[in-house]
């Protein structure tokens, strides 16, 4: 599924407004109008570049392999790009990881389209057409499956996908601290595990150092340069075997200049994700409330940056969910998400000794990727009474404890001497 | 697994598209046979077959393709191990590869494997023994002096197999018959069709006697004679309904064979018979759903309190080759519930409902015993495809508040507390009362 | 005379001064009992330890998500598959009640503390308590300066500690200090009489009841005490008003616990104080009686009737119980009388590792010092013999002999112990601190106070806890001389301590054994006391700490990659660990309360496959799960408990499991290549060494734990499949196989995929088939 | 002499049985021995003829004090008792079963066929004819189970009554001796007690007495004497006094140990009741260091003692 989409014109930076039209009635594509910058002059033509990220593409082939196998996934796709346009000529490229290819296939419907070779492999590219010139694909006649390719290729890095992930950031200005909490829920893509799994060999493979790149063993989070005591857990507890490396002090002006580097979180699952195995864990740290908030003097409110989440390489992340908790008593909020999210709701959050609880927002998305590593913007204003207010109110409890103590004590409760 | 799921429901969705194909599992046969053996030969079979709406593919032992699964997907329904002589096969349809394609739980592929006359080859008696089929000594086909269609030659026979409603389209006649006879084991799967007669034996043609002697000598130990030996043996697998068929003679299907001597045998609607049942087109069930709730309630739960009446529903239908469509049965009669917690607690009859055509229901109160029970159907009659159903619940004890609260033998209880309490108050506030005089006493 | 002058105060400022110190005193012993039992949490982490507290946990999370009348009613259907569990009637509440209270209590007042954490310093917190219902108990027998030292034992007292560091959320966690407190309360109730402390005592006595099946401990300590005052002839109606308030209220309370039910009057562990009650009332008549009206013969006569009425009652009561109206003793209560009871009859409760009785180095393990000042407490008990003097030498009696029997009743033994201890010590201390000096003056005393109170805080600059142990320790001495002087002001004339260097002497010994016994604490605790058996931890070669994590790495997977309601068989000292951490169904666990069901398990292990097998397809077991330590030589395995295993099952099945066919022909138990057929066929071996030469690629594989050397020939499975083994191969998990769609046994099916030919069967002849 | 004697008498039993020996005799042989068969050779094979309709139990023993052994002794009892209560049975169903004995010294070659190396043995031969003969045995022959059973005559007939054709009708017989010896006691001590009722008030009343008792009973049991006790442990080893080992000790540890906490208790009460009472300083600052003296060296020793125990305990005093 169509996970993200940009379109830019060819030579000109900055890319051009896209909006989705949503489904076609009859002809049952999908259909996003692209505004130009300028209407286009008769006779003169326009180089668009249309970027789209596709999550869950391909799937493994066989879908059950043993564990030291290696992975083959399939990809299909329509030969013929869906336009409602007429298309003069057009082909389709096809970069694998590897070059390593089991097959390609094309129909043969589309064999007869081609204009010279129909289909070309060099190396880990194969090229589809290109093909002659085509009617209006988008249109209700038009039957797609006679224009069906795939490719059979071999995949040698892991096919990870992050089924949920929850993420909640905790801004406290006594603190002067930003807690960051992420739930993930992983699941490994690979073609599911064939019979059960062997400790043995999987030892043996560790040792010989002949490991299939599909199993996973290990993951790395990039958490941000400020971040400190990070941890760790799951359901049962804390999980021993990861190691935290805080991000190296620039050394030279150089270094500085290319802006801080990242702290690196290993983490190592309590087990080793084999395909098809599920692994659900937490991992949270604290940051320097002033890397990612500071005080704008000029209409005195904090500006806040969360970034909406701390994508794992080549992971896409199929549900997401963050919240924001803002400072007790924080008022006239707003928020600024890094692109339009599915749905977002403002709630109140109680935790330590709150009284009226803190604004919290959250964040609902789907199908993101690492281009979604944005930064929420969030502005607000603290008055000093919302700070106040914490201890007031845990001085007033105790004092009044204390007091109906001391009088409890002092008043006598004895029938008669 | 979405991408297997998918694939599957594919198929399906392909065999209920081409409404022609008159097997509930597919269309596509695969025929494995020799390569000296002559197709020709048998072409009213298969034509039988293509008529059915099933498309033949040939293949011989010798070659590779085309491969019987890729990638763990079988690529065919059906496959027709055509009287094979050769000592090794290919990787693909060895014994083992043949029984994992048969014992698919989701997607079994069915069998349909024919002996070669006089003797069957080495993998296939070794499989047969896995199915709990074993066969005589080799070159020594069936022989009975009874039977024979001519005296000179004893070896081909003329039978009449039962009629039965699971090989429809045989309605009766005689069958020539020759080949090898084989043992049965007490394998409850298995399925007889047609039986050896009783004045068969299975020796050496040329010199029948020797086999008398031998076995007189050695007291009828190994004596391969009599009507407990079959000649065509059915097998479904335990889960998934996968079904395989032995037969022990090719020539019931060689085209020569649907006459003898002028007269018309039945040969070509026994076979054809055979392969309905085999190809799952005949007596094919299934459960389509499963219902079970309070009889007060009509939504169901996963928890039941001891003693609750409870009503248990079952949809049964059953696969109609000449629609190719799955339609509700009510015929069933002997179908029975046992809800079970180790072991059965209550074992009932499940009778069809009026009105509702495929429904059948029970209704029964859970027994005074708390635990996790399950609902469990499990109806197995032979050449019907088995049909077994479990469903977990958790029966609980009743909650503290459901007990009843007043008991009238608990009288004495009640009115000794309220008794004691009620002096207690009496005597606290005549005590109170009573305090103060005497201080006052005191203090005079 | 005295050695030394002593600033005067007004009294009232003493007093003032004395109970402000005591109050500090509480506070930091407190402190260091709840700090000196956070070993565990700083070792590892915050978690749950060893095996019931797992299920306590487990309970208290449904208490606190679900609220209380879903708890009462929870019917668990994970547990004793598929016998399912009725949890709300089958367990003592109170520890989950109680921490359910605090848990709510703290969100009331907006502090999100996670449940887990509330329960793992549960127990470290009622320590704190427990410290001081010790003091005010000490109080009552001696003064308050034995009361602190009473505290700062129990406090740091390693006996108690093995039961209550943070993370060992059992029942004992506040079991104890309910004991102390109730006792206390019936003490004060005894002592004025009053029926509210009775009734009081009768409310705590409820709380023990609903939280540790050991309340039995209470329920004939308080009657053999009263019975005992009978017989010294100090009945008083102080006596009669206490106890009869504290057994009619406790005991009608008692039966409220759903679980307790109406055992209070039916069983014989309760009829000792339904017997003591009836007495009290007799001897009551007969007392009033014989205040009215005094003719001699009648009164005579009354006392006869007395003994009589006596007689009869225990008469009535042994009658009951011989014709089965009153359930006669339960095996676990009976086998602290009958020690070979519980070996012959119920090997289940033999079998666990704390219920074997106690060997010395034990109780010195874990009362250290106390152990020999507890004789001399005894003894001053006995010096002045009130009540709760009385009391407590029943009370040290009883203790002493149940902790001989039974290791884990170290516990009951603990309280008594820290509080004659304690009473002996600060006489000790009286004696030596009291600045009076009966005969010739001695000038110079003044640096010895001094000296005693510098010397306490350069001994007590160890560790933390042990200053504020001393600290303590000093106070209590601080606070004494006050005492002492009031006390002994008088008595000074006769008798006394001469000099000071005897002073010095004696209480710099005392305070070196205090540092001793603190320093002994402190190493206990952190070594032996402080892990949580889920989590292992073993030293690299240089040193470092090296975390074993394979038990709840396999109890993951389990959570994480196998259907929601795939049962799991493990032996039974799992299955709690299996349903609080794997969150799947077990067959049985570790409330053993079923011994056929167990016995099953048992047999299933210890049968070969095929026998085995059709058990588990009955009982719908998808995964079993053995504990194997052979790889990196973790002793506690399952192979190591298998006897068990086979002895249980033998109990259900004596003609099918015979222990001796497990052992060699000498009598030996050996998993090498003399290993007996039995041994070597059973499902548990073969999981245990299944592909375990196969690590040693070759070389021959080597069981670290019990050092032999294994067969060449490892074992087969046709019936079960490996299906996860963690990272030290601590826990192995195998997945029971289907059955085999050609109606095979999985036996011939294996060795058909494995390409094996079976040999041809021939005709049986007829006549043959007519014999058979 | 003697020889010949008993040669001939081996010839006249051997010729008293080769006369066919029936159920009847075995019967009679039964009821003449309160229902145990004593045998001889012949006897037993008749007894246990593969054509036999009837079940035994046969008790293989070697009770002449020549063997001294012990448990044979232990056990006939009560196999005989046993064997009395099966004999009380209604013959229809007593016919059907039989207990015997063989004494080793009759039938030594009969040991040496069954290869039986030790005493007791109670061998269970079921029918193998006849009516009495169980559909489908728990166990067919099979010898009684010393390990689990042990020697206890109810545990004996529990485990027969399987086999037998009717549960055997055991009731322990209740042992009237102790009771009416304790009862006897009793009164005389009562008598006794009332006459010496001033004197012995005296010492019931005596709280030291008690306090003596109750301290020795606590010493006792916190040096380990029940686990000394439920374990079975020897009182020493010869090579060694002290078990090795946290959770093991010996009888004698009991001892060593309970004396030295006795000690260290008693050196403390002395500083605490009689230091104080003594008059003179000189004395009194003697005992003081004394007492003191003892208590460390004391200490020292217990603490040395229990690292031999634990080996890990970093703690020491003087040794």
């Amino acid at each position: 599924m169509t996970s993200w989409m940009q379109v830019k014109v060819k030579g000109l930076t900055g890319s051009l407004e896209v909006e989705p039209l949503g489904q076609n009635a009859e002809s049952l594509a999908y259909v996003y109008a692209i505004n130009l910058a300028k209407p286009l002059p008769k006779g003169e033509y326009l180089t668009i570049l249309v970027d789209t990220i596709q999550l869950h593409a391909s799937y493994p082939k066989p879908a059950y392999a043993s564990q030291t196998d290696s992975h083959f996934r399939v990809y299909e796709a329509d030969g013929l790009l869906l336009s409602p346009y007429e298309t003069t000529s057009q082909r389709l490229r096809f970069k694998a990881p590897t070059p390593s290819i089991r097959s390609y296939h094309i129909s043969h419907t589309l064999e007869d389209l081609a204009k010279e070779e129909p289909v070309v492999k060099s190396g880990a590219t194969v090229t589809f057409g290109p093909f002659k010139s085509q009617p209006p694909t988008a249109t209700k006649g038009f039957n797609r499956t006679p224009y069906r390719v795939s490719v059979d290729f071999e995949m040698n890095i892991p096919s990870l996908t992050v089924v949920s992930l929850n993420r909640s950031v905790e801004v406290s200005h006594w603190g002067a601290n930003m807690n960051t909490q992420d739930d993930y829920m992983l699941r490994n893509d690979a073609p599911e595990l064939k019979g059960q799994f062997s400790r043995l060999d999987f030892q043996m493979a560790q040792h010989a150092r002949r490991m299939s790149p599909v199993i996973i063993s290990a993951v790395t989070l990039q958490l941000p340069s400020g971040a400190q005591n990070p941890y760790y857990f799951d359901l049962v507890g804390n999980v021993s075997t990861s190691a935290f490396r805080p991000a190296a002090k620039p050394s030279s002006e150089r270094a500085a200049r290319l802006g801080p580097q990242n702290a690196q979180l290993d983490l190592k699952p309590r087990y080793p994700l084999m395909g098809g195995w599920n692994y659900t864990f937490t991992v949270g740290w604290d940051a320097p409330l002033g890397d990612s908030a500071h005080w704008d003097e000029k209409n005195g409110r904090w500006i806040l940056a969360v970034p909406f989440m701390t994508p794992l390489p080549s992971t896409p992340v199929d549900k997401a969910e963050v919240r924001v908790i803002l400072p007790e008593g924080a008022t006239d909020i707003t928020v600024h998400p890094p692109f339009d999210v599915s749905l977002m709701e403002r709630s109140t959050h109680i935790t330590y000794l709150d009284t009226i609880g803190r604004p919290a927002f959250t964040f609902h998305a789907e199908n993101l990727t690492e281009v979604h590593d944005g930064l929420i913007y969030i502005t607000y204003k603290v008055p000093l009474a919302a700070h106040l207010q914490k201890p007031l109110a845990v001085g007033i409890a105790s004092l009044i404890v204390f007091s109906v103590m001391w009088t409890l004590k002092r008043v006598d409760m004895t029938i008669h001497k | 697994m979405q991408q297997r799921l998918l694939s599957w429901l594919a198929i399906t969705l392909t065999v209920l598209a081409s409404a022609w194909a008159r097997s509930s599992a597919g269309d596509k046969v695969l025929v494995v046979s020799d390569a000296k053996l002559e197709a020709a030969e048998y072409s009213q079979f298969w034509d039988g077959l293509k008529n059915r709406g099933y498309e033949l593919t040939f293949r011989k032992t010798s070659e590779e393709a085309p491969a019987t699964s890729s990638f763990d997907v079988p690529s065919f329904s059906h496959i027709i191990v055509f009287a094979p002589s050769t000592k090794t096969y290919p990787a693909d349809i060895s014994p083992q590869s043949l029984v994992h394609l048969l014992s698919d739980p989701t997607q079994p592929t069915n069998i349909l494997f024919v002996l070669q006359p006089s003797t069957p080859s080495s993998p296939l008696r070794d499989l047969g023994r896995e199915f709990g089929i074993s066969f005589p000594p080799p070159a020594t086909p069936l022989i009975d002096y009874f039977n024979a269609v001519s005296p000179s030659n004893a070896t081909s026979l003329l039978l009449t197999p039962p009629v039965t409603p699971h090989t429809p389209g045989f309605n009766g006649g005689d069958v020539l018959y020759s080949g090898v006879a084989h043992l049965r084991s007490n394998n409850p799967l298995l399925v007889d069709f047609l039986n050896a007669p009783p004045t068969s034996f299975s020796a050496d043609p040329l010199e029948p006697a020797d086999v008398i002697v031998e076995v007189a000598a050695s007291g009828g130990e190994g004596f391969w004679a009599g009507g407990r030996m079959g000649l065509v043996t059915g097998f479904e697998v335990l889960r998934g309904g996968g079904r395989a068929t032995w037969v022990g003679s090719l020539d019931l299907f060689r085209n020569a064979a649907t006459a003898i001597n002028g007269k018309p045998t039945a040969n070509n609607a026994y076979a054809l018979a055979l392969a309905s049942w085999t190809f799952q087109e005949t007596s094919v069930l299934r459960i389509d759903s499963v219902e079970h709730r309070r009889i007060s309630e009509s939504s169901p739960r996963d928890q039941y309190r001891i003693k609750d009446d409870l009503i248990y529903r079952i949809h049964v239908s059953a696969y109609n080759p000449a629609t190719g469509e799955w339609e509700p049965t009510s015929q069933i009669d002997d179908m029975q519930l046992e809800f079970t917690m180790l072991d059965p607690h209550i074992r009932t009859a499940l009778s069809p409902v009026q009105g509702e055509k495929g429904w059948y229901e029970t209704k029964f109160r859970a027994p005074d015993r708390h635990g996790v029970f399950k609902f469990i159907v499990d109806w197995r009659r032979k050449r019907y495809t088995a049909l077994h159903s479990s469903t977990t619940v958790s029966v609980v004890p009743f909650r503290h508040n459901e007990y009843p609260r007043f008991l009238s033998s608990a009288w004495p209880y009640y009115l000794g507390a309220l008794s004691t309490s009620a002096a207690f108050v009496l005597f606290c506030a005549l005590w109170l009362l009573g305090g103060n005089e005497e201080e006052k006493k005191k203090t005079q | 005379m005295t050695i030394l002058k002593l600033p005067t105060f007004a009294p009232s400022t003493l007093t003032n001064a004395a109970s402000l110190i005591r109050i500090l005193a509480l506070a930091f012993i407190a402190g260091a009992a709840i700090s000196s039992r956070l070993f565990a949490v700083i070792n590892f982490e915050s978690i749950i330890h060893e095996f019931d507290p797992w299920f306590n946990y487990r309970a208290t999370r449904v208490l606190a998500s679900q609220g209380f009348t879903e708890f009462w009613n929870w019917f668990d259907p994970t547990a004793w598959y598929p016998l399912g569990r009725v949890v709300g009637g089958t367990i003592y509440p109170g520890l989950m009640a109680t921490s359910g209270v605090i848990y709510n209590i703290l969100h009331a007042l907006h502090l999100p503390v996670d449940i887990r954490n509330v329960c793992v310093l549960l127990a470290p917190g009622f320590s704190g308590l427990t410290a001081w219902a010790t003091y005010m108990l000490t109080k009552e027998l001696k003064d308050e300066s034995a009361g602190l030292l009473a505290a700062i034992f129990i406090g740091i007292a390693p006996g108690y500690i093995s039961r209550s560091v943070a993370g060992s959320y059992d029942n004992e966690a506040i079991a104890i200090f309910l004991l102390m407190i109730t006792f206390y309360i019936w003490i004060r109730a005894l002592k004025d009489g009053s029926v509210l402390y009775g009734t009081l005592a009768a409310v705590f006595y409820f709380y023990m009841v609903a939280a540790w099946g050991g309340y039995a401990f209470i329920t004939n300590m308080i009657p053999l005490h009263a019975f005992v005052l009978l017989l010294m002839g100090r009945f008083s109606h102080r006596l009669y008003s206490a106890y009869s308030a504290w057994y009619a209220v406790g005991t009608l309370a008692s039966m409220q616990v759903p679980f307790v039910g109406f055992q209070p009057v039916l069983t014989s562990e309760h009829m000792a104080a339904l017997g003591v009650f009836g007495l009290l009332q007799l001897v009551a008549f007969v007392e009033t009686i014989r205040n009215l009206l005094a003719s001699k013969q009648f009164q005579l006569m009354l006392r006869w009737f007395l003994i009589a009425a006596g007689v009869a009652g225990g008469l009535i009561i042994v009658g009951l119980t011989v014709t089965k109206t009153i359930a006669p003793w339960t095996g676990r209560f009976y086998s602290l009388w009958d020690t070979g009871y519980a070996k012959k009859y119920i090997p289940i409760i033999a079998s666990v590792s704390e219920h074997q009785p106690t060997a010395w180095p034990a109780f010195f393990m874990d009362l250290h010092m106390l152990i020999f000042l507890f004789p001399a407490g005894v003894v001053l008990c006995f010096k002045e013999l009130r009540e709760e003097h009385v009391f407590v030498i029943i009370y040290s009696v009883m203790a002493s002999y149940f902790a001989g029997v039974m290791v884990r009743l170290m516990l009951t033994l603990t309280p008594v112990v820290c509080m004659t201890a304690a009473i002996a010590l600060s006489s000790l201390l009286d004696t030596y601190l009291n600045v009076d000096e009966p005969a010739n003056p001695d000038a110079n005393g003044v640096k010895e106070t001094a000296t005693s109170g510098a010397e306490t805080p350069v001994d007590g600059t160890i560790s933390k806890k042990k200053k504020k142990g001393v600290a303590a320790a000093a106070a209590a001495a601080a606070v004494t001389p006050s005492i002492a002087t009031k006390a002994k002001g008088r008595s000074s004339a006769e008798n006394g301590i001469f000099g000071i260097d005897t002073r010095i002497l004696v209480i710099g010994n005392a305070i070196f054994m205090l540092v001793m016994f603190v320093l002994h604490c402190t190493w206990v605790t952190s070594t032996a006391y402080s892990s949580p058996s889920v989590v292992l931890a073993s030293r690299r070669p240089d040193g470092s700490q090296n975390i074993i994590d394979d038990f709840r790495e396999a109890y993951y997977w389990l959570r994480q990659n196998t259907p929601q309601d795939s049962v799991v068989m493990s032996w039974w000292d799992y299955g709690y660990q299996i349903a609080g951490m794997a969150d799947r169904p077990t067959l049985v666990d570790n409330n053993t309360w079923n011994n056929t069901h167990i016995a099953t398990v048992g047999k299933a292990m210890s049968s070969p496959e095929e026998i085995s097998y059709p058990i588990l397809r009955k009982h719908d077991v998808d995964y079993i799960l053995v504990i194997f330590g052979g790889l990196i030589g973790y002793s506690g395995d399952d192979v190591n408990k298998f006897l068990w295993m086979v002895r249980i099952a033998q109990g259900v099945w004596p003609d099918e499991i015979k222990e001796s066919n497990y052992f060699t022909p000498r009598g030996e138990y050996k998993v090498d290549d003399q290993a007996s057929e039995a041994m070597k066929n059973s499902l548990m071996y073969k999981m245990s060494y299944y592909r375990f030469n196969d690590l040693f690629s070759g070389a021959p594989a080597f069981d670290r734990v019990r050092n032999q050397q294994m067969p060449k020939e490892g074992p087969k499975l046709d019936y079960i499949e490996e299906a996860f083994t963690s990272e030290n191969w601590i826990v192995r998990i195998y997945k029971v196989k289907k059955e085999d769609p050609l109606g095979r046994d999985l036996k011939t099916a294996h060795a058909f995929d494995g390409g094996k030919r079976r040999k041809p069967s021939k005709p049986i002849s007829r006549r043959k088939a007519l014999a058979a | 002499m003697r020889l010949l004697y008993g040669v001939l008498l081996l010839v006249a039993s051997l010729s008293a049985a080769v006369a066919q020996v029936t159920h009847a005799e075995l019967v009679r042989l039964a009821a003449a021995n309160n229902g145990v068969i004593k045998l001889n050779p012949v006897l037993y094979d008749a007894l246990t003829a593969p054509n036999r309709q009837w079940s035994a139990a046969i008790q293989f023993t070697a009770l002449s004090p020549q063997f001294k052994c012990s448990p044979c002794s232990d056990f006939n009892p009560s196999f005989k008792s046993v064997a009395k209560a099966w004999s009380k049975v209604h013959s229809a169903e007593r016919d059907q079963h039989f207990f015997a004995t063989l004494d080793f010294l009759e039938g030594q070659d009969v040991f040496k066929r069954l290869g039986l190396s030790s005493a007791p043995v109670l061998q269970f031969f079921p029918a193998l004819e006849g009516p009495s003969v169980r559909p489908n045995p728990q166990r067919l022959e099979f010898s009684y189970d010393f390990s689990r059973h042990g020697f206890d005559a109810e545990e004996l007939a529990k485990d027969l009554s399987n086999h037998t054709p009717i549960p055997i009708p055991y009731t322990a017989p209740f042992n009237w001796q102790p009771w009416f010896f304790g009862f006897t006691f009793l009164v005389l001590s009562l008598v006794a007690g009332r006459f010496a009722w001033i004197y012995l008030r005296e010492i019931i009343s005596n709280r030291w007495l008690w306090a003596a008792a109750t301290v020795g009973l606590t010493l006792v049991m916190t040096s380990g004497y029940m686990f000394v006790q439920i374990r079975g442990m020897p009182y020493a080893q010869h090579n060694s006094m002290i078990a090795g080992g946290f959770q093991n000790q010996f009888g004698i540890e009991v001892n060593l140990v309970a004396a030295l906490y006795g000690l260290l208790g008693a050196s403390y009460l002395a500083l605490i009741l009689l230091v104080p009472r003594i008059p003179s300083p000189i004395r009194q600052r003697a005992s003081v260091y004394l007492w003191t003296g003892i208590l460390f060296v004391l200490f020292s020793i217990l603490i040395s003692f229990f690292r031999i125990k634990n080996g890990g305990y970093p703690f020491k005093l003087l040794l």
